[in-house]
């Protein structure tokens, strides 16, 4: 069987090359792969695309690796939040490119290229900024923009407990944008609290197969946004 | 100058009022803000579920002190808790539930409101961009969208208007505007002014909105003493 | 709390009408509501649509309701088994329409109208009969037909245990479209084995939550496929 | 006429050969009938999962007596088993797999393969309709697809061809053939002989398959005493 288990955070990430798109997990703080994206900030990428719900928080995370200069654009929902002051400095002084998706476009993006498709009609942002630029069509009386699917090179994402598969389950609201991130990537990097033994986790309970998972990295418990002690 | 001295309804007053439309067995999506005030008054006996976009569906009041869990927050990012019933999904399924139409209400904030109701509440005129987050989503795919919001902007001037002037979040949705001056409904027909807030007249209200307002039966909107 | 119990099968089948379009669940055996299939019979309606992936097996559940002449029109994936003989029958005699639809496509279909879309492009059937009319676009290369959403008036599946809430889980590959047609539905009917205190079920292992439910009624466990003792 | 006779290869032989071909740490979805027999054919030691588009990843063998459980069959509605670390999914989810390129390999029958890879396992030409099932999903998503079937038809008619004659699945996905007779790549630069089954010759393949068959350095197919 395949060893997914990755021994070092360096082992997990390293495929990762500049010019990469990177799906990060997380909504707020919960589910965001902190110790991932710290591994990312270590390989001194440049160049990356971020495909994440919100802008970065202080100075750690998604924000660290946007003030240390390896994210060439963001695509995400949700900007400008008080804490993403960060990626809006960067993004006043024209250093770093924004796409704005409507969240569930987003979601709904990511999932069309986890689950092949070519691309898809949505009422969401119709007649909106938005929406400019892109194919419109009436369908049973009510207008649709064509969204296009949204795939990463990589996912980074967070999950709860993993077996030797590779099965994941997530907990609470750190599920989000997880599993649709990990159907989305030629490359699914998994951050995950605990391991546990083969057949420990009911085939009726797991959220993301296996099948999804290329590499996970245990991290243990630890207080989401606080700073950590080395490892 | 206090909000009593000028007869205009508290951010209480008005989570008050629209908590009493949230009727027995909805489904409802709360924005930002606001909004978010609506659980607290939720008239006793009514059953009545919350959805956070971030895939939580039957989302509770804040923690009891030092019960706080940090991987269950509201989509506001504010720390939750969950009630009886409810389930966890991921953030497609969360918005299959909005898009999809089984959202019986949402409720949001607004810039502005025009009279056929479209909504405008992501981004102002002179900025470049906003944090959409998942409004459109919602606004697009919800039964009912209610706007909450006050009455005016800080200088008085309308957000209720005949046009809209701000960037579209979604065309002829809003259904209902619940302001600290009034309840006013969407209709085929127009803006009709239902209610307005105790020791205003519906002139007074009219005077600041920017849309010509049906009165036919304008009643009071009631306030808890 | 709204109630969502059907004390009786009448109860629970009794709004369908003639004309209507039913999603039916269930893949071979597994997860086919043959109680709720023999509640529809029951009220001997007519001109039914029935959306689901088989044609039925020998005289009982989707075979008995064409038996009986209920059924105008039937979609599916897999119409000539053997053990189909009924439906052949009915189509060979021209007293029935068959729409055949590749089963993911199928299951996208349904997915895509309870997730609220337009429509979707999909390198299924690209060139194929299965094709034919339907419009096709070349997105980065790469060829796809546009299908559109599949949505029915009344879903009618099968689960293993729901809460108060209509919660649902289900039981190994009982699974299969189950889910997806309690979101595609304009009014989710539910066959259980078993009912379970609010709280029983863990809010993690949920497989569809309540909002997608309308009805449900507790049948027991019962022998798939065998006669069953009348209620 | 037994196959032993014919120099042809028994199903089982068929399958043995194809099961080589499945890697360690493949995700392999089977079609119905002789692709079923490959599972116990896999060599020791490679791990090799399966996937049956009825929502079931890591599917085992045919359950012992006794212990068949109603709801755990295959896409071919057989009752099996599941191995560790399998999961169940939903429909949707499944053929998201599928469809989505997760699968390494989907080993289907086939009634006519072309020389480009057109596979053609759905419909009889003289029939208005056919069972389509999955295979339209899984022959257009999957990584690579084998094609597993006898050499000919039964009146000895070539289903090897240079055009397909018969109803199209999905155009251009067949990477590799695998029949009672030889084991054959599709390549761009057209059909490549890999291995004739023993005591036959590369030129009596060639005799009855439809399209020109590269041959540059056949073997012959190993087959377990």
């Amino acid at each position: 069987m395949k060893n997914k288990k990755a021994k070092t955070l360096e082992d997990a990430v390293s495929r990762i090359q500049d010019g990469a798109t990177l799906l990060v997990g997380g909504f707020g703080q919960p589910g965001v792969p902190e110790v991932l994206i710290d591994g990312v900030c270590d390989l001194k990428r440049r160049d990356l695309t971020i495909v994440t719900n919100n802008a970065g928080t202080g100075h750690s995370g998604i924000a660290r690796l946007f003030e240390e200069g390896c994210v060439g654009k963001l695509v995400c929902s949700f900007p400008w939040a008080k804490e993403s002051f960060v990626f809006k400095e960067l993004y006043d002084a024209g250093k770093i490119e924004l796409e704005i998706v409507p969240q569930g476009t987003m979601a709904e993006r990511m999932r069309a290229a986890g689950a092949g498709l070519g691309g898809f009609y949505t009422p969401t942002a119709v007649g909106t900024d938005l929406a400019e630029g892109k194919e419109t069509k009436t369908i049973d009386g009510k207008d649709y923009v064509l969204e296009m699917p949204l795939r990463g090179d990589f996912a980074l994402i967070k999950a709860y407990k993993v077996d030797p598969r590779g099965n994941l389950i997530y907990r609470k609201t750190g599920r989000n944008f997880n599993p649709i991130m990990a159907m989305a990537a030629d490359h699914t990097i998994v951050e995950v609290e605990a391991d546990v033994a083969m057949d420990e986790l009911d085939p009726e309970v797991i959220v993301t197969p296996g099948v999804f998972v290329d590499t996970y990295y245990i991290t243990g418990w630890y207080e989401i946004g606080k700073e950590r002690n080395a490892s | 100058m206090s909000d009593e001295q000028t007869n205009l309804l508290t951010r209480q007053q008005i989570a008050a009022r629209a908590a009493q439309d949230m009727e027995d067995g909805w489904l409802v999506n709360l924005g930002i803000g606001m909004p978010t005030m609506i659980p607290a008054f939720i008239p006793k006996g009514r059953d009545v579920m919350f959805h956070s976009e971030n895939g939580l569906i039957g989302m509770g009041p804040p923690p009891a002190e030092g019960e706080a869990d940090q991987d269950l927050i509201s989509a506001g990012k504010e720390l939750v808790t969950m009630v009886s019933g409810g389930a966890f999904v991921h953030h497609a399924d969360s918005f299959a539930i909005a898009r999809g139409g089984r959202l019986d209400c949402a409720v949001l904030g607004a810039f502005e409101v025009a009279a056929n109701g479209d909504l405008c509440n992501w981004r102002l005129p002179n900025q470049t961009s906003g944090s959409v987050g998942g409004a459109m989503d919602i606004a697009a795919g919800s039964k009912r969208v209610f706007a909450m919001m006050t009455h005016t902007t800080r200088d008085g001037a309308a957000k209720i208007v005949a046009e809209r002037t701000y960037p579209l979040t979604a065309g002829g949705v809003v259904t209902r505007i619940f302001t600290n001056m009034a309840v006013i409904s969407v209709t085929p027909d127009g803006l009709v002014l239902d209610e307005v807030a105790p020791g205003l007249s519906a002139d007074e209200v009219q005077a600041v909105t920017g849309a010509p307002l049906i009165m036919n039966a304008v009643g009071e909107i009631a306030v808890a003493a």
